[in-house]
């Protein structure tokens, strides 16, 4: 089948792709870690800056009232993009992490108590379990973890054990950024809530790839990084339920959050400021508006066929190279692949790549836990968005034989 | 042959590739020659971690000399600390201690090896430095 | 006496400025809220979009490899100019605000305990006041106030019996963001390390008007914002020494700040990476350094000449109108001026002041027990940066008077 | 006059200005017909507060019409809180639930007032068609 993209156009939306390393052409393949951006995306910015940039909300003049409606109507873009109920459901964050942070600081330090815990699962990002340690420590609470098969799925079957009534939260990954697997996030949510369990999506490797919507899913709270879906770095989503939010302490203190202050006693202001303490990042927020534009221009389905398409014929191209290994090999799955080669430690083989225009990542992936699990020291990882081409696969198949000639 | 001519060889050795890839089959090459550690050496204590590759040293301190012998789990890591153990090994702990290594910088490595690889190069430079710095206390007492 | 600076040519930097609001050039004294930024600036963010946008840290390719470098140039510079001993001594932040939340979780979930106090002064921005009580709360300690004097001074006689051996960090103003004010932040400090206090600056109205060197001062933490300095939004920096950072807590969980992740234990990295979790804003950070570049080819020498000038004609000025009344009174000041006029409420003079072109900011300024020590429900305040012009001043001038003819 | 001849009038008056400051001195002549609020009146219950100004404001219900009177510490909230009572004072609770209010965009005040302001003004519109809402129920009973 064809692809709905004219790939050369949108090419040329990516300034950043026809740079070249070593002399040769790049080809970046690393779009798990962080997409590149489009034109419209740093004009925006570079507009931002050059007419308009001010502080935001507490300002009398044109140009505060320009860049907090400009904010404001990023968020509505964000609402509007995953199907929020309220834009006030919207909370600018630093990034995934931040916003994972802050609901296991927020969260965790109202509603959760000695002995009770947090579920996550055995492929989460480093960012999804640090935060939960964090607060568990602090709490005296436990974590746990569903576990996963050799494939990289979860185990289902497991899940109505695991969802005692100890469990406050379960928070897990939409995709896994290091399987590519593709989480039954709609079943686990089911389960959960029959039992009054709230759920938190990790959407930064699903929300670039896969229609989010947040109604549709009954999800509480979803986490996304603005870097990974072609916007400014320094900026991300943190999606949670009216009620949630409302009900959940402030994270940090500071200038915006609040509706009045004295040294005595302070009232928060009310959703989404109560969440976003100090200056925002205002560029970054009209950065992101303008990638989900980009996004919705070139049409998310037409993204996702595209992905889909480039994805099989990697998983089938690589799979002609001798002694590789895939891990993870999910039926369901989006965005990355990640291989071994036998006898060769990825670093080496990355490096050998990088050498040829070949941008892959190596290692852990901060998911430590599924390379342990695994008993591997870490893989090699192509990740695809939608501007990649099969000859890039073409090139990456010839590069990594060319490497194992010299390493093996 | 002092440290700067064991430099200096690798230097001329390494200005017969222009092009990357020779230059890594080469590292390569010399990771051959690596003179391996004794595996009851690989103990944690002697683990230097990477980021990506891990590297385990171990010095034998023999008529004033220092003798290092390593190994790695990654082939290209390997290439580079046989060069710094070609470099460096076999040598006074004073003479260790006062080296100055340019030959990583005019090969061109630092600057197109992963900031992994090269902090890699660093601590394990750092390390080597450190027992040169120990033995040589050692020697004065 | 002359300016140092070329004005035209400064302010041919700042292509902001150049804006008209209802068709009349714009006049822009609203720097205290954010700066303006100079193309420099723009152009190292857009050149790092266009050519090397990546991931940092963890990549094995040539892009990975170019971001990280540059992403910790800015550190250096960052470092360099405030004379840090280390660069790994500054952790980028969201901004001031995340800094200072940082300080008040890490250093108080570590060191204050149930009886204790943490003195602040009364001319605080809300930024360093609500996580400070935010923390106290929790740990059942209490907030104590420096006072201050009609003229916006803090009374410097109370502090020895305000640093009793319960205080366990003194966190202030380096420069007011209502008042103006230039606090004796050097005496403060030798004050409190004379009771073995640790010290920290809210440095987000001095960084960019006053030369910082943290070892000269010998203080332990300062806080400052990109944005205020020519910087982009959503960047700041957190200056700790070394001792405290390596003591306190990691802040948020997530990927980079960890050495070993499993699912029982954690091991956290070294410093700066131990308080930036996740992806960094490398876009950021490096904009900041471009900032800091070029707030060095000015020279801060000559920029604290100009914006005395802006000041002391300023005052001058606005001295002449009739009914005027200055909020702040300090000999020692920078910056700001924040005025009332008789009868006139702050915010309709501000939006008759936008309406011919003029941005200064109404309202309490995030500073609302200031107003309340004054009795006010706020102040109009107009704020300088060395592209301030002495025209711009005689058209706020102007403006004043027009707006007050209609007001009162 | 109905809600919509009320809008148009004032509509008519602001076309005669051109230039924003003759516009606001227009505002502000009309802030000074405000009815004002009886000083007892001005109680906790009836501010509206703004994030920089504040508005008082009290409804009577009398004949089946609302009338609302007002106050506030910032003169041209004062000349907006004016113009609303102008519009939506004297008409019945109906009328006010029902009333859409298009002079705010008409002459152009929407995309020029401060945000605050804007928001200022939607609280006060919400606020009286509250008011409203509570007099109709209570009418019906
Ligand atoms: C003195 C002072 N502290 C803290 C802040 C907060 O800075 P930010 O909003 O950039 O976090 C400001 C800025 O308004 C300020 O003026
Ligand atoms: C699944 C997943 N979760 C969380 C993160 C963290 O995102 P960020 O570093 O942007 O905060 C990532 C990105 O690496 C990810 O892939």
């Amino acid at each position: 089948m064809g692809s709905l993209l004219d790939i050369a156009k949108v090419r040329a939306d990516f300034p950043l792709l026809d740079t070249k390393v070593y002399g040769k052409n790049l080809v970046y393949l690393d779009n798990g870690a962080t997409t590149q951006k489009p034109l419209s995306v740093l004009a925006a910015v570079e507009e931002y800056y050059t007419e308009y940039n001010s502080n935001v909300h507490r300002g009398v003049h044109l140009l505060s009232q320009k860049a907090t409606s400009a904010y404001e109507e990023s968020r509505k873009k964000v609402a509007a993009y995953i199907n929020a109920a309220h834009s006030y459901e919207v909370i600018f964050t630093k990034g995934t992490t931040d916003a994972i942070n802050l609901v296991a600081s927020s969260f965790g330090r109202k509603y959760l108590n000695a002995g009770d815990s947090i579920l996550i699962s055995a492929m989460e990002h480093h960012s999804n379990i640090v935060p939960w340690q964090m607060i568990c420590e602090e709490r005296g609470a436990t974590l746990k973890v569903i576990p996963m098969d050799k494939n990289g799925v979860l185990q289902l079957d497991l899940l109505p054990s695991l969802l005692d009534d100890k469990v406050k939260l379960v928070s897990f990954t939409y995709v896994s950024n290091s399987l590519g697997t593709i989480n039954p996030v709609k079943e686990v949510i089911r389960q959960a809530h029959g039992k009054n369990i709230p759920v938190m999506i990790d959407a930064a490797q699903a929300i670039q790839h896969i229609p989010v919507d947040v109604q549709a899913l009954d999800v509480d709270f979803i986490a996304f990084s603005g870097h990974k879906i072609y916007g400014p770095m320094g900026i991300g989503v943190l999606y949670g339920k009216e009620k949630w939010l409302n009900a959940m302490p402030p994270y940090q203190g500071g200038g915006d959050m609040i509706k009045t202050v004295t040294f005595e006693k302070t009232i928060y202001n009310e959703l989404p400021y109560k969440f976003e303490a100090g200056t925002p990042d205002v560029s970054g927020a009209i950065g992101l508006g303008a990638a989900i534009d980009y996004v919705n221009s070139i049409g998310l389905d037409a993204i996702q066929i595209a992905e889909h398409e480039l994805l099989s014929y990697g998983l089938e191209k690589l799979a002609e190279i001798e002694g590789i290994q895939f891990i993870g090999n999910a039926e369901e799955r989006s965005g990355v692949i990640s291989f071994l080669l036998e006898g060769i430690h990825p670093y080496d083989l990355g490096e050998l790549l990088d050498k040829q225009g070949i941008a892959i990542r190596t290692g852990h992936h901060c998911t430590e836990p599924v390379m342990h699990f695994f008993g591997i020291p870490g893989t090699c990882r192509a990740s695809f968005a939608f501007y990649n081409t099969k000859e890039e696969i073409d090139l990456l198949v010839a590069g990594i034989k060319r490497a194992a000639a010299i390493l093996i | 042959m002092t440290i700067n001519q064991e430099q200096d060889e690798i230097i001329e050795e390494f200005e017969l590739f222009s092009d990357w890839m020779d230059k890594y089959e080469n590292i390569i090459e010399i990771g051959k020659e690596l003179p391996l550690i004794d595996p009851k050496y690989k103990i944690p204590e002697n683990l230097i971690k990477g980021c990506q590759s891990n590297v385990w040293l171990h010095p034998e301190f023999e008529d004033g000399k220092i003798f290092f012998t390593a190994d790695s789990d990654a082939i290209i890591t390997k290439g580079l600390i046989s060069m710094m153990i070609k470099v460096l090994s076999g040598h006074t702990p004073t003479d260790i201690v006062n080296a100055e290594l340019y030959f990583i910088d005019t090969i061109g490595l630092q600057n197109h090896l992963s900031p992994n690889r090269s902090n890699g190069l660093l601590s394990m430079l750092k390390q080597m430095k450190m027992y040169a710095a120990a033995f040589q206390t050692q020697e004065s007492k």
